[in-house]
Parts: structure tokens; C-alpha cells; sequence
């Protein structure tokens, strides 16, 4: 985001982040399966640790787009859920969010999950249509054959600032 | 004498000046409320009537213009061509410019817009309504 | 459950991509494949396993969504997010492209035939209905454009016999179209789904309707014709029952058997089912048992299925992994 | 002379007329050898200077240009003057010649002879017959040259011109577009500035033509020849537009209104150049801009997502504040420093009171950049500030807003260079230290981990400032710190605390050697009360942790030689305690004991003091433990004391090493004297406790527990400085020999082996060493030539250690040595040792044969070493039938890992083949040793590697599904460094490599998957819009 761009949300709420995962002995155990837990997609969606959002500069953790309590992850039944929170009710980016935070598990998770993103319950106005539309795995496979689409969700997950 | 009354005059005036305030500032708020809106909603509708005249007569002009190129011809897809044209004319001029209360006005504009662009794919031209039809911008998807 | 889906053949036909949609052909020797890799792939049985004859992938920039046989099996359309149709010649093995069907603004959702074969129907997130006159000399010309979709239009349909067009949609909707002088017109919305509507099949007969949908049901639609009750007009269409409760996930596909009535689905929580109609029920209330059911039939999402036109019991599924899975289904009952 | 006029005649026919370039030089040499003057060859030209044709005109004055630039220096002033009417008078020619003139001019504008008064006719001249604008590059930077030359030289004429002379700079360098002209005339408008001419009237117009490039936005072409960068440019122009104040009233404007743009870098430029004029101006020139500069900072420094803008926005503000403070306060006028400083306070103050909203942190930046700025300036905003601050502080009750405003605090508590106070002044935190203290402490006895951290770290800062906290506070400070080391068993906060007592403890000692040390030593040694809720505590809860944590914060707090008699002594107890069994320490803390002493030992400033008490104190009491428990050996009576673990000696091995690698020359030398008769003669006489049965033998002893002493004996004498001579070397050495050739006892063996080393490393070279050397190998090959005999491991042992102790000073024998075990890399039973034991060769070794212990270690051995052996090996691994090789790939993958990154880079071009070799080595030591050289080096991949690709990734991506989970993580990584190498070459791996990635998502281990994620995500990224 060039340094002329305007937040659409000048001064959003900010909260602390919660530090690196501590490693366990059992994790640097060879014959020991560790099971993909909450945390694990929460640090995936956490890095880059900088924003998805390409309107704000802090994480989005930092903005509570993503909270731990937010991910629910099945390993055995194979399903993810993910509520995020667009960072005010009427941010037009929240389908940009959305799907960046959807192809980033895409791309991170093995092909067997299946993938739930939607809007936190009452933090959008038009949560329902979002959530249906992130939903529609039609419509996001065509998104990502549109590449200025691309571009913006690519720039979102580039570990290198854009 | 003078003084006196000026005194009361003034009282009075103190007296009532809570109440006065109250109904005078009542008075110009919705004064100058109605004014707002009425000036909002004419802007909001000159706004839409404009675009929506706009892309109608955009067609309308298509249509006479190709009616009148293609009217002469005799071969059949040339018919079938001129029927379509014919039928969106038909369409437009029964499109109740004049009335905007009109109920089904956007049931209408769509079956414009459609037969539109049928016309368009027949003729085997492409014309960028895409403006006018407020078309899908690249980001959505 | 005593009826049994049999695995017969598995075949990686869109590799490292989705395969989206299969095709039998009229006469049941090719099965048409499309998919996210840009391409469509023809495949026909050489000795015991499935092969690929051919592979069309210069005819589109984008996925290519849905593939659907001309009645004749002559001809060959693919519907694109490129928001072009190709339609394609066959003479004997070999497909050239006959003409490229322009005019939706963006992704063409699917594309189908008539059958009488002289039409042809596509439809598109532009929430347009296109249909398609077919001349003598294989000239395309769009008869009529309908929008009478408030939303993305996913699906659309052809009565086996009539000429009637159902589409199915994103607004939750499914209408039926009949032409009215010399244009098509919306005659009936089925309103029920509560979500995006995936896919229809007709039954044999072309008196039901059987729709599918991201509400996890199936829903049978029945046209009351006059007379046979009495409190609805001629050409509505009434659900006459719904399928809950059998699928996990989203419903993309369901396909009515023309020779067995046999229902089949395809669902999002990797399973494929079959559904038998309960004969003994009350033809105005009918009843669907589920006959079979593959909990893993592919280790992602299921995207189609096809009935064999000509063999009963063959069934053609795909997946988002790229596969096809042809099963054969017996059923003594 | 009639010769050389013709010859002369001749010349110039043949360049004018013959258009023979060449000729010029001649005639150049010619007037440089004085065979003819420069008036011969006007003359020779006359001619053609006064032909009709221009074309031939134009060769003439070519001709006198190209020898005049070739020998400006050797003319006299009489010819310049004739020269300059010349060429003056030929500026009016016609304009095919003017490049010519302007190149001899330029030539002219270099003599030093130049006559008075030319110098203001050239320029007169220039300015009114030339149209600088419709010239040709090369002849544009003439003319900026003539004027940088006459101004280096005639500075007093061009003054003299007065207010034309910039008139006429202004017209010729308008509309000028090419960079290297560009810094041309910014450096003669600089020097306008600079040496003070006369602006007057054209101030503006200078302004303008300069100002017009602003900011300057210049990426130079592909392969651009000249090099020059934007940020030349960028600071050419800076030092014109602030070189003076009477700008002010443009540059202001102008930047306020660039810093609106949306370009990224022109933010940054401006707000630089305004941090650059604002350390030139006044502030009478920047009094009416403030508040919009003000606002236009603020705006950038909350609404920017770059960390460069913000900077810059800082340091902007910084400048402005510090300017104004340097401003002369009179009694009349209001203090504009505070007029500025209210304004900012005004603006950032109130989302001070907002701790859970972002604009917390810029603003807190901005007030922190303006109060930094100065004394005075800390001052004001402090006052402010400070006292919101502590009161937000108590009236919010969430942990997390309490952090937030502690860091906030912590940022204004630190003085910077600038705003540091002067002698007499008190710090601006006096009137708050009160109010500071309670907040800190509060927060210290919070329960919330974080919020402690944050408090540690604030109570850090304040007490790094002298006379910030009075007595009282620090002895209320140290019993918090106190309560917070015995109680408290977060890990990070614990280290937080100790980092906090340490910095404390170097200016306030007293309190910890009187409040704190004394609790620690009785948490330590007080009696264990069994307590029932022992069994459900957490780990660090129990009270070995408690314990633990004590002996960490007393090696923290050991930071002033008071507290280290405090300190030391207390752990010395502990070792004595765990030694008689009056108090049960497990080995475990014993250990860490030893790592604190050694932590000590390191820290303490290197004093005379010190080097006494550890050598009259800690290492003789440590030398009597050890002793005494060797004695007593495996004690029949159950117990037996710590002592004699291998883990607690390796343990007080750094402890003596760190303590003698300090000691000063005398101190050594008797340190040396008494460890070595220890040894040698037993004797410990200087010992406490000296109570030991007589003639001791610990380096004969059959006994291991004796017989490991050696390692102490190693670290008394191995890290003793060079100067210091070891007694009785010979004899020691033959016995070091001795018992690492024959001892069965590893530990024992392998410290003999290291300590003779870490001997023969330092000793003086020559015949003795030599003999000593000799003798010794030759007893070494014996052992070994002896397929049979029992004590090969011992002699490969010894060997090993000899060689490294030899190449590390480049001996001689090292080769000799080197070769030998190379020879036993075929050897059935050493094989894999020799393959493994270039690892140890390579790598610094902790206790011994390093530079802390003033070994002699010379520069780039291991670059050195490996190109002398890298050839053997790939020979060899070429030579060796199958089952063998991977032994010499083990070898070379220890090697290569141990060198120095740029030298892997240079080197990995020649070994890639065999890298690649040993990726596909079923030995997953091989495989992980490679990798890990492997994925530095792709990096920045040397060309050699971009023809390997295919190979590389068909090696790699089979590792990702390795048994071995480090050898997953490892390839892995290295698939993620691939993803970085230019997309042309990598794209056509994409697809395989994704299809590859796809499985390791899905591994068993969390750490592999993590890795597999992010280079998975990298590679999705390759060649996808957005993405590279």
C-alpha cells in the first residue's frame, strides 16, 4: 500500500498480539503425530504477520480480523471454520478479506479439508452475502482466474510487503 | 416612563425567551431539514432519471440507426435482424419516460437491456453497453 | 440397504486441476470431460479400460465449466468462464471448432441442448439466459436474451420432449421458460431452496423436475396440470417432496436415470448417492429411499453425476481432484 | 624551426582539410614538447579559421580546441588573453562551431593564468550569444563546466557581476533534463548559495529552476554507464534547496504541498528535506508554516503504512522542534517553542487516553520525536505528558491498556543524546519520580506476565539514568525484583527481571549485596518443607525451579566486584554442600551452579581485584572439591559426591577457562606453576583443605575418577595467555601422551589428548616441539598400523586433536597429519570416526584450541585447510566403490559446513556435483549436513547452479518425504529458498513443485508442515499476478 493511500478506518480498535507458540518436546519428537489444532491455522493465517488487508498496515490479528477463539479446526473429519471480522461494518474490502484469508488455507491445508470462511455473526452488514458468495466455490475459482483479482489476494499473502 | 416600560419589556422578554427559543429553533430546524431533503432527493433522482434516460436513448439511437441500415435488405437473416430491431423499438417507445412512479420500471429496463443485447449479438456488433448497464466491475466476482 | 454402487474404473483426467463436469455421449461409446485445466477430454473404451481420445484445450482461456452432446452426437458444446460457448464438430474422432458463441459479460455457466436439437440454452453470472437458434448451415443466432434471474444462473436444462427450459440459480431460484411469440418468457418460478440451486434433471417422462442445491437438499417438483388438483393453474410447478437430511455438505449435481428412474447425487461431502422412488407411494406425494450410498467415493468434492443413456446402472462421477469414477449400480429391487 | 612551420602546415592540412582526426594529438605533443607555441599553430590555422566555408572553419577551431584541452596549462597568459578574444568573438559564429568554441573555452576557463577580467567577459559573452537550451548534451555540461571552473578560481570577479551572474546560470541551466548535467548545475547553484553571491531580485528565479525538479524521481536505465543513482541526485538538490534561509518562503509551500502527493518516495524526499532546512533556518522562517507542517507530519505519521514515511515524519518533527529551540528567547515575543509544542500536545495528548486504539503509538512516536529534540523541549512535553499518562495508568483497570500505556511511558523516559541534561540541570523525570516508582511497582506486583515484562523493562530505563531514583526507590526496586526472582515462574519474565537486576545492580550495588543476595542465599540452602500441594504444581512452580532461578539471578546481579565476593562465595558453598552431601543437589543444579560461577567469571570487569580473588579464591576451592571427590572415588557409603560426574567437570571447565584466559602475566605464571606440580608431583600446598594423603599421582592414576582430572589441569594451563612459559613441559606433555594413548576411560583419554593440544598449539615452534611432535606420531602410526591392537580409538583420538592443534597455526606437520587420517577414511573400523572427525576439526571447540583461551589461531585456517583437501576428498569419493563413498561425502559436507559463507558461495560451483551426490546418499547425516550448506548458498545461487535445476529439485523433492523429520524440515527449506531464484528459471518447476508440496501439508509433525506452508505459499506466488 503506497504511503499516499487513506485508511478507510483511521483509528481501529488494537489488541495484543498473542506470542510465537511455544515449542513442545512431544513437537520435536519424531514418532509423536501432531494433530492440526486451532492454533496451527490461526499462526497460518498470521503469516505474513502483517496485514491481508491491504487498507491497514497492523496484522490481522492486531485487528481482531482473526482471533484463536474464531478458528475451529476437525483433524480427523477433515473441516475448518474460520469467522474473521472486518475491521469496521462496512469495509468494502470484506470479500477481498475473505477470500485472501479462504486461499491462504486453500494453499496451506492438505486437499481433504474442507474449508468454512465466514464473517463473525453481526459485525457486517452484508455478512450473509459475503459468507454465501465465499462459499460458492464456483465463483471463488473463477475469482482467482481473474487476474487483477489474483494480483490483490497474491499481494495479501506475499511475505514481501507488495 | 420610558425606562418603566422598557424594564417590563425587557422582563417579558427574559420570560418568555425559553419558550420562544424552543418553538423558533423547532421552526428553523424543520425548516431548514425540509429544504435539505427535498434539494437531496431532487439531486438523487435527477441523478438516476439522467442515467437511466441516458442508456434508454442510447439504445433507442442504436436501434433507429440500424433499423434504417438494415430495413432495405431481403435476405432472411436480415429479417430476423430487423424483427429483433424492430421489437426493441417497440419496447422503447413503450417505455413511460415521462412517469416516474411507473411500477415495473426496472422489470422493463431489463427486458430492454436484454432484448438489447440480443439485437447486439444478431447484428454480430459489439457495443459497449457495459457503462450503461452499470456493469460488473473487474473486482467482483 | 441391499442395492450396491460398485467401483468399475478410475481415471486421473484432469490432473492438478478440478474436474468439473462429464458428459455422456447420445449413443453412450464417449464420455466428454471439462475442467479447470482449460480443457475437454473425450473418452472411449479400448479393450476394458477408459481412455483418452482426445484432448480439446486451444478452445478456451479459462475453465472450461460444462460440456453437453448434440442430440445427433454430432456436435459437441462447452461452456466456459472465458464467457465464450465453443461449439465443436465431430467426424469420426477428430473435433474441430465450428464457432464460438459470444455475448455473456462474463463466465458462461453451462450450456444445453434441445432435443429437438435446433436450440440451444446458456446462461452466466451476468444473471442472463440466452437461447440459441441452430440453421441448417450450423449458424448460431440468438433468439432471445432472458434475465429473469435476480442473480449468477448455474444451471440450465431442456425438457426431454418438449421445448421448455428450466434454469437454476444463485437467487435460490429455478425458473421455466416456454417460448411466447417468438420470444422466451419466464412462465414459473420455484421458489423452496433456501441457498444457491446447483443443478436439474428432468425425469423420463418430463413430468418432474428433481433440483439440487448448497441447502444440503433435493427437491422434486411436479407441473399440475389442470384438473388434477384443482387450486393451481396450468404450467406451475409444485414441490412435491424434498430430500433432507441424507447430504452433509452442498448438493452439486443430481441426475434422473431415463432407464431405471433412479436418482443419483453428487455432493460436496465426497459422497455419491442413489435414490430409489417407494412405488408404492401416492404418485402426487412420492417418496425417495436412498438405494446406495458411497461415503468416500472420491477423496474430494463430488462434481457430477451422469447416468449411462443406453446401459443401465452405469454411472459417470468427477471430483475436484481431477478424477472420473465410473460405477456400476445394481439394484434388485 | 622552417621544418616544423612546414611540419606544422602539413598537420593541419591533414586534420582540416583531410579530416585525419588523429593529427591533432601530434600537434598537441608537438606544443607540449615546444616544438611549436600555440600562436604557430593560430597562425598555421589562420586559413581555415577565416575561410568562408563554416564546415572548415568549424575543423580549425576544432583542431585549436582538441590541443588547447590537451595543454591548457603550459600557456602563457599573454596567449590566453588573445585566446579568449578569440573564441569569444567566434561564439558569435555559426552555430556548427559553437561546440567547438565551447570546448576550447572550457580548456581556457581551467588556466590558471587566466587574465583579470576575462573571466566576467567569457561569461558576459556566453550568457548573451549562447542559447544553452538548443545545445547538445556533451557541449550543455561544458558550459556548466566553464562556470564551475571560473568559479573555483575567479570567485571574486563573478561576484563582481552581481546579481547578472546568477540571472545568466538561471537562463542556461532552465529546462535542462539529463542527470549527469543535472548534478552539474546543482553543485554551481550550491556553490551560489554557499559562497554567497548575490541572489537579490533572482532569488526566486533560482528557486524556481532548481525547485522544479522536486522531488526528483529518477530510476537510472538498465547497464547505465554513468552510475548515477536517484539518491546522488536527491541529495545534490537537498543541499541547493536548503542551502539558505531566504528560500524558506518557496520550499516550505512547496513541500507542504508534495508531502500531499500520493507518490511514496516524494513523502519521504520532502520530509527529509524538511528535517534538512530545518537545521539551517531560523524560526522566523518557519513561524508562519508550522501549523500546516504540523498537520501535514501528523497526517503522514498516523495515516502511513510505511515505516519510511513514518521515520522520516519523526525525524521532520524532531528537526522543526530542536530549530525552534535554538531560537533566542526575548522578553517581548511568546516562546515559539511552546506556541508549537501546545499545538502538537494539543493534536496527540487525547489519544494518549485511548490506549486500545492504533493512534496510541503515533502519537506517543510524535510527542516522543518533539520532546527528543531537546532539553528544554523534554521539559515542556514531559510536564504534559507524563502526568496523563500515570493517570490513565490508574484509572484503566485492563491489563493489556495498562501495557500499553507502561510502553508508552517507556519511551519518554529515555533522554536522548540531544535532550540528555546538561551539568546542573536535574532530569525532567524529577518532579514524576514518585508517581513513576509506584506505577512500575504496581505493575511488577501485577499478575499479568506482559504487563511485568513491560514494568521491568521501564524500571531498567530509570535507573540507567543517574539520579532518576533515590535510595529508598532502588531498595523498594531490589525487593521486588527480590520477591519477583523467588516467586515468579514465567520464563520471560524471569529473564526480563534478571536483565532488570543486572543493569540495576552496575549503578546501585549496595541494596542487592545487602537486600537481595542474602534472600537468594537463604531461598537456597533453606531447609525442604514438604508441602502436600507439592504434587500438583506446575513445572517451574516447584522449588528446585525456585532454586534454579535463584543461582541465575545471582550470576545476574555479579555485575560490580562488591557483589561478586557477595555472590561467588554463595555458589562456592553450594559445591561444597552438594560435595559433602550436607544438602542434596541434583547434577542438574550443580551444573547450573558451575554455568553462573562461569557467567561471573565472564562478566566481571577485568581487574587486578578480580584476577586475586578467582586465583587465590574460586579456582583453588574449586581444584580442593574436585580433589577431594576424586579421592574419595565411587564412595562405598552410598553417597558419592557430584563431583565426579563427567557433566559437573565439563561443567567447571569454563568456569577455570574463562577465569584464567583474564589472569594478568604473574598471576598466570603462578597459576600455571601450581596446577602443573598438581599434576605432576601432587602437590597441594596451596590448596585449603589440604589435608591429602601425599604423592598424589592424578595424571598416572588407575583410578578414572583421578585420572579425569586432567580436564581441570587443561583448563589451568591451555587458556593461560601466550607469554606465560609452562614448567616442565617435556615431562608433562610425555605423561599427557601417555595416559590419552593408554587410559580406557573416554572422558579421560579424549581431555589428555585436548589438553596436550592446547599445549603444543602455544608452544614457541622449533627443534624441541618438532622432536616432541615426532616422537609422538610415530608412536600414534604404530597404534594404528596395528589393526589389532586395543587402543586405536585412543591413538585416532589423539591424532585428531594434535592435527587440529597444528593446522590451526599452520605447522608444518599438519600435512603430514591432514594425510593420515585421510588415509584412515578407507580404514575398515575408523572409517566413519575419520569421516565425522572434520567436523571436529572445522568447528571451534568450546574448552580448548580457541581464540577466548589465546590459542594460536590463524586467519581462514578452515579456507586454508579446505583448499588444500577438498580435491583428496572428491578424489577419493570418486575412487571409492559404492558402498563407500558416503563416508567422503560426510567428510566434505562437515568441511563445507564449517566454512565461512562467502567461501561456500565461491566454492559451491566446483562441489555441486557432488552435493547433489550426497542429497541422493542414503545416509540422513549426509542428507542433512548437505542440505543445511546447500540452502545458504541458494540464497543468492551462484550461475553454475541454474544449469542444475533439474537436478537439484529431482534430489529434493523425494527428501520431503525423508523417515528423518529434520532432513523434511531441511529440504524443505531449501525448496523455499528456490522460490526466491528469478522466475525464469524456476517457473517451469512450479507445477512439480506444488504437486511435491502438496503431501508434506499433510505430515505427521508440525514443524514440517509449518515449513511446508510457507514455501508452498512462496511458490503458488511464482509467476502469478501480484505475486513476483
Amino acid at each position: 500500500m503506497s504511503g499516499g493511500a487513506r485508511l478507510e478506518n483511521a483509528n481501529p480498535l488494537i489488541f495484543q498480539r498473542t506470542g510465537e507458540r511455544l515449542l513442545t518436546a512431544s513437537e520435536e519428537d519424531e514418532d509423536v503425530a501432531d494433530p492440526i489444532d486451532d492454533r496451527e491455522i490461526f499462526d497460518i493465517l498470521l503469516t505474513p504477520n502483517y496485514s491481508y488487508d491491504p487498507e491497514h498496515p497492523l496484522s490481522l490479528e492486531e485487528l481482531n480480523v482473526v482471533e484463536q477463539v474464531r478458528v475451529k479446526v476437525n483433524d480427523e473429519e477433515s473441516t475448518v471454520s474460520v469467522e474473521f471480522t472486518p475491521t469496521i461494518p462496512h469495509c468494502s474490502m470484506a470479500t477481498l478479506i475473505g477470500l485472501s484469508v479462504k486461499v491462504k488455507l486453500l494453499r496451506s491445508l492438505p486437499a481433504r479439508f474442507k474449508i468454512d470462511v465466514h464473517i463473525t455473526p453481526g459485525t457486517h452488514v452484508s455478512e450473509d452475502a459475503v459468507n454465501k458468495q465465499l462459499a460458492d466455490k464456483e465463483r471463488v475459482a473463477a475469482a482467482l482466474e481473474n487476474s487483477q483479482l489474483l494480483e490483490v489476494v497474491n499481494q495479501c499473502l506475499s511475505t514481501r510487503p507488495a | 416612563m420610558a425606562f418603566l416600560s422598557h424594564t417590563d419589556d425587557l422582563f417579558d422578554s427574559i420570560l418568555m425567551a425559553d419558550d420562544r427559543f424552543h418553538t423558533q429553533g423547532y421552526r428553523d430546524g424543520f425548516e431548514e431539514g425540509s429544504r435539505e431533503g427535498t434539494m437531496e432527493g431532487r439531486h438523487h433522482g435527477a441523478l438516476h432519471g439522467a442515467r437511466l434516460s441516458a442508456e434508454v436513448s442510447f439504445y433507442h439511437g442504436f436501434a433507429l440507426a440500424w433499423k434504417f441500415l438494415i430495413q432495405n435488405h431481403e435476405e432472411v437473416k436480415a429479417r430476423k435482424q430487423l424483427k429483433a430491431v424492430e421489437s426493441l423499438v417497440g419496447l422503447i417507445q413503450r417505455f413511460p419516460h415521462e412517469d416516474p412512479q411507473y411500477e415495473n420500471l426496472q422489470e422493463d429496463t431489463a427486458k430492454i437491456r436484454a432484448k438489447f443485447r440480443q439485437v447486439c449479438s444478431l447484428l454480430n456488433v459489439v457495443a459497449d453497453f457495459r457503462e450503461y448497464v452499470g456493469g460488473s466491475s473487474q473486482m467482483s466476482f | 440397504m441391499k442395492d450396491t454402487l460398485a467401483i468399475l474404473h478410475r481415471l486421473s483426467a484432469h490432473p492438478e486441476s478440478r474436474c468439473w463436469y462429464v458428459a455422456w455421449h447420445p449413443l453412450g461409446a464417449l464420455l466428454a470431460s471439462c475442467g479447470g485445466d482449460r480443457a475437454v477430454r473425450i473418452w472411449g473404451k479400448e479393450g476394458d479400460d477408459w481412455v483418452c481420445k482426445c484432448a480439446l484445450s486451444d478452445g478456451h482461456q479459462r475453465t472450461v465449466r460444462k460440456v453437453a452432446w448434440s442430440p445427433c452426437g454430432h456436435y459437441l458444446a462447452s461452456a466456459s468462464f472465458d464467457a465464450t460457448t465453443c461449439i465443436w464438430k465431430m467426424t469420426n474422432d477428430d473435433f474441430e471448432c465450428l464457432t464460438v458463441l459470444e455475448g455473456h459479460e462474463n463466465e458462461v455457466k453451462c450450456v444445453a441442448w434441445a432435443s429437438s436439437g435446433h436450440l440451444l440454452a446458456t446462461c452466466s453470472r451476468d444473471k442472463s439466459v440466452w437461447i440459441w437458434e441452430v440453421d441448417e448451415e450450423d449458424e448460431y443466432e440468438c433468439v432471445s436474451v432472458v434475465n429473469s434471474h435476480t442473480q449468477d444462473v448455474k444451471h440450465v436444462v431442456w425438457h426431454p420432449t418438449q421445448e421448455l427450459l428450466a434454469s437454476a440459480s444463485y437467487d435460490n431460484k429455478v425458473c421455466i421458460y416456454k417460448e411466447e411469440d417468438d420470444d422466451w418468457e419466464c412462465r414459473a418460478t420455484l421458489e423452496g431452496h433456501t441457498s444457491t440451486v446447483w443443478s436439474l434433471s428432468f425425469d423420463p417422462e418430463g413430468q418432474r423436475l428433481a433440483s439440487c442445491s448448497d441447502d444440503r437438499t433435493v427437491k422434486i417438483w411436479k407441473e399440475c396440470t389442470s384438473g388434477e388438483d384443482e387450486d393451481s393453474t396450468d404450467g406451475a410447478w409444485k414441490c412435491v417432496c424434498t430430500l433432507s437430511g441424507f447430504h452433509g455438505r452442498t448438493v452439486y449435481d443430481v441426475s434422473w436415470c431415463h432407464l431405471t428412474g433412479a436418482l443419483a447425487t453428487a455432493c460436496g461431502d465426497d459422497g455419491v448417492r442413489v435414490f430409489k422412488e417407494d412405488a408404492a407411494a401416492d404418485p402426487r406425494h412420492p417418496a425417495f429411499y436412498l438405494s446406495a450410498h458411497v461415503p468416500k467415493a472420491h477423496n474430494q468434492d463430488v462434481n457430477c453425476v451422469a447416468w449411462h443413456p443406453k446401459e443401465a446402472g452405469l454411472l459417470a462421477t468427477c471430483s475436484d481432484n481431477g478424477e472420473i469414477a465410473i460405477w456400476n449400480y445394481q439394484s434388485d429391487a | 624551426m622552417a621544418a616544423d612551420s612546414i611540419r606544422l602546415l602539413d598537420l593541419v592540412g591533414d586534420f582540416v582539410t583531410g579530416q585525419v582526426d588523429s593529427k591533432a594529438t601530434d600537434v598537441a605533443n608537438g606544443v607540449k614538447s615546444g616544438q611549436f607555441s600555440i600562436l604557430q599553430l593560430v597562425e598555421a590555422l589562420g586559413l581555415s579559421l577565416t575561410s568562408s566555408e563554416s564546415q572548415t572553419r568549424g575543423r580549425g577551431v576544432q583542431l585549436l580546441s582538441q590541443v588547447l584541452e590537451e595543454c591548457y596549462t603550459s600557456l602563457s597568459e599573454r596567449e590566453v588573453e588573445v585566446l579568449v578574444a578569440f573564441y569569444e568573438n567566434r561564439l558569435k559564429d555559426h552555430y556548427a562551431i559553437t561546440p567547438h568554441v565551447l570546448h576550447g573555452l572550457k580548456a581556457l576557463a581551467k588556466c590558471t593564468v587566466l587574465p583579470k577580467g576575462s573571466a566576467v567577459s567569457i561569461l558576459k559573452s556566453l550568457f548573451q550569444d549562447v542559447h544553452v537550451q538548443s545545445l547538445m548534451l556533451a557541449e550543455r555540461s561544458c558550459v556548466y563546466n566553464i562556470l564551475i571552473s571560473l568559479m573555483e578560481s575567479r570567485e571574486e570577479e563573478l561576484k563582481g557581476l552581481g546579481p547578472d551572474f546568477v540571472f545568466g546560470f538561471v537562463q542556461a541551466v532552465d529546462g535542462e533534463r539529463d542527470p549527469r548535467n543535472l548534478l552539474l548545475a546543482f553543485q554551481i547553484a550550491r556553490n551560489i548559495i554557499h559562497r554567497g553571491y548575490n541572489l537579490s531580485q533572482f532569488t526566486e528565479e533560482l528557486f524556481e529552476v532548481t525547485s522544479c525538479y522536486f522531488p526528483i524521481d529518477f530510476t537510472p536505465p538498465p547497464n547505465d554507464p554513468h552510475g548515477i543513482t536517484q539518491e546522488e541526485l536527491i541529495q545534490a538538490l537537498r543541499a541547493v534547496l536548503t542551502g539558505t534561509a531566504q528560500f524558506a518562503e518557496f520550499l516550505l509551500p512547496l513541500i507542504i504541498e508534495k508531502l500531499d502527493s500520493d507518490m511514496q518516495n516524494a513523502k519521504v524526499d520532502s520530509l527529509q528535506t524538511l528535517a534538512a532546512c530545518a537545521s539551517v533556518y531560523g524560526h522566523k522562517e518557519l513561524s508562519d508554516f508550522l501549523p500546516s507542517l504540523w498537520s501535514s507530519i501528523r497526517r503522514e505519521v498516523f495515516q502511513t503504512a510505511s515505516e519510511s514515511v513514518e521515520s522520516a515524519g519523526l525525524s521532520a518533527l524532531r528537526a522543526l522542534t530542536s530549530c525552534l529551540c535554538r531560537s533566542v528567547l526575548t522578553s517581548n515575543s511568546e516562546d515559539s517553542l511552546h506556541v508549537f509544542l501546545d499545538l502538537v500536545l494539543k493534536d496527540c495528548q487525547h489519544h494518549l487516553c485511548e490506549p486500545d486504539l492504533k493512534l496510541v503509538w503515533p502519537s506517543a512516536k510524535l510527542l516522543q520525536a518533539a520532546s527528543g529534540a531537546s532539553y528544554r523541549a523534554s521539559l515542556i512535553v514531559t510536564a504534559v505528558v507524563l502526568p496523563t499518562l500515570l493517570e490513565q495508568y490508574s484509572s484503566r483497570t485492563q491489563c493489556a491498556q495498562r501495557r500499553t500505556l507502561l510502553e508508552v511511558v517507556q519511551g519518554f523516559i529515555q533522554p536522548t543524546a540531544s535532550s540528555w541534561p546538561a551539568e546542573g540541570e536535574e532530569t525532567v523525570l524529577q518532579p514524576f519520580r514518585k508517581s513513576l516508582c509506584s506505577v512500575v511497582f504496581s505493575a511488577l506486583a501485577e499478575s499479568n506476565a506482559s504487563l511485568q515484562i513491560t514494568a521491568a523493562k521501564v524500571l531498567t530505563k530509570l535507573g540507567q539514568q543517574p539520579g532518576v531514583l533515590a535510595q529508598p526507590d532502588v531498595e523498594m526496586a531490589v525487593d521486588h525484583l527480590s520477591r519477583l526472582v523467588l516467586e515468579e515462574h514465567d520464563a520471560k519474565v524471569s529473564l526480563a527481571v534478571a536483565e532488570c537486576a543486572g543493569s540495576l545492580s552496575r549503578l546501585h550495588p549496595a541494596p542487592f549485596a545487602s537486600r537481595m543476595i542474602p534472600k537468594l542465599k537463604q531461598e537456597i540452602f533453606s531447609e525442604p518443607t514438604v508441602r502436600e500441594d507439592d504434587f500438583d504444581l506446575l513445572p517451574g512452580q516447584s522449588r528446585d525451579a525456585g532454586r534454579q532461578r535463584c543461582i541465575m539471578a545471582l550470576a545476574s546481579v555479579s555485575t560490580q566486584p562488591s557483589l561478586v565476593r557477595e555472590s561467588a562465595p554463595v555458589l562456592l558453598q553450594m559445591l561444597a554442600a552438594a560435595h559433602t552431601g550436607s544438602r542434596i543437589f541434583s547434577v542438574e543444579e550443580v551444573v547450573s551452579v558451575c554455568c553462573s560461577l562461569q557467567r561471573i567469571a565472564d562478566q566481571t570487569p577485568n581487574t587486578e581485584e578480580m584476577g586475586h580473588f578467582f586465583h587465590d579464591v574460586v579456582i583453588p576451592r574449586l581444584l580442593t572439591l574436585s580433589l577431594h571427590a576424586a579421592l574419595q572415588g565411587e564412595n562405598e557409603s552410598g553417597h558419592s559426591s557430584p563431583l565426579i560426574e563427567e557433566a559437573v567437570l565439563s561443567a567447571i571447565v569454563p568456569v577455570i577457562n574463562t577465569a584464567c584466559a583474564a589472569l594478568q602475566t604473574e598471576l598466570a605464571t603462578t597459576m600455571a606453576a601450581q596446577a602443573v606440580y598438581l599434576f605432576l608431583d601432587g602437590d597441594v600446598s596451596f590448596l585449603p583443605e589440604n589435608d591429602c594423603p601425599s604423592k598424589i599421582q592424578l595424571l598416572r592414576s588407575q583410578s578414572w575418577t583421578q585420572s579425569q582430572l586432567v580436564c581441570l589441569l587443561m583448563a589451568c594451563v591451555c587458556s593461560l595467555p601466550h607469554s606465560v612459559d609452562i614448567p616442565e613441559f617435556d615431562r608433562l606433555l610425555g605423561q599427557l601422551e601417555e595416559l590419552s594413548c593408554t587410559s580406557t576411560h573416554p572422558f579421560s583419554y579424549t581431555s589428555a589428548a585436548k589438553c596436550f593440544a592446547g599445549l603444543i598449539n602455544k608452544r614457541a615452534a622449533g627443534q624441541t616441539l618438532d622432536g616432541v611432535l615426532e616422537k609422538t606420531l610415530r608412536r600414534i602410526s604404530v597404534t594404528l598400523d596395528n589393526q589389532s591392537s586395543a587402543q586405536r580409538i585412543q591413538a585416532f583420538n589423539l591424532l585428531v586433536w594434535m592435527t587440529k592443534a597444528l593446522l590451526l597455526r599452520y605447522h608444518p606437520l599438519s600435512a603430514v597429519l591432514t594425510d593420515k587420517v585421510f588415509s584412515l577414511m578407507s580404514d575398515c573400523l575408523l572409517a566413519s570416526q575419520a569421516a565425522d572427525c572434520f567436523e571436529l576439526l572445522m568447528s571451534d571447540s568450546p574448552d580448548v584450541l580457541n581464540r577466548s583461551c589465546h590459542a594460536d589461531v590463524r586467519i581462514m585456517y578452515r579456507q586454508r585447510f579446505f583448499a588444500e583437501n577438498s580435491g583428496k576428498i572428491v578424489q577419493g569419493f570418486n575412487c571409492a566403490e559404492q558402498g563407500k563413498k558416503s563416508v567422503y561425502l560426510k567428510a566434505l559436507s562437515h568441511i563445507v559446513n564449517n566454512l565461512p559463507r562467502q567461501v561456500q558461495l565461491t566454492e559451491l560451483p566446483s562441489l555441486l556435483p557432488v552435493l547433489l551426490e550426497a542429497l541422493s546418499c542414503p545416509d540422513q547425516v549426509v542428507q542433512l549436513s548437505t542440505l543445511c550448506c546447500l540452502q545458504p548458498a541458494l540464497l543468492d545461487p551462484p550461475p553454475a547452479l541454474s544449469t542444475q535445476l533439474e537436478a537439484l529439485f529431482s534430489r529434493l523433492l523425494p527428501l520431503t518425504a525423508s523417515p528423518s523429520m529434520k532432513v523434511r524440515i531441511a529440504s524443505l527449506r531449501c525448496v523455499h529458498a528456490l522460490s526466491q531464484l528469478p522466475e525464469h528459471m524456476v517457473l517451469p518447476f512450479r507445477a512439480q513443485v506444488l504437486r511435491a508440496l502438496a503431501s508434506p501439508l499433510d505430515d505427521k509433525k508440525r514443524l514440517v508442515r509449518k515449513e511446508a506452508v510457507l514455501a508452498r505459499g512462496e511458490w503458488f506466488l511464482i509467476g502469478s499476478p501480484g505475486g513476483r
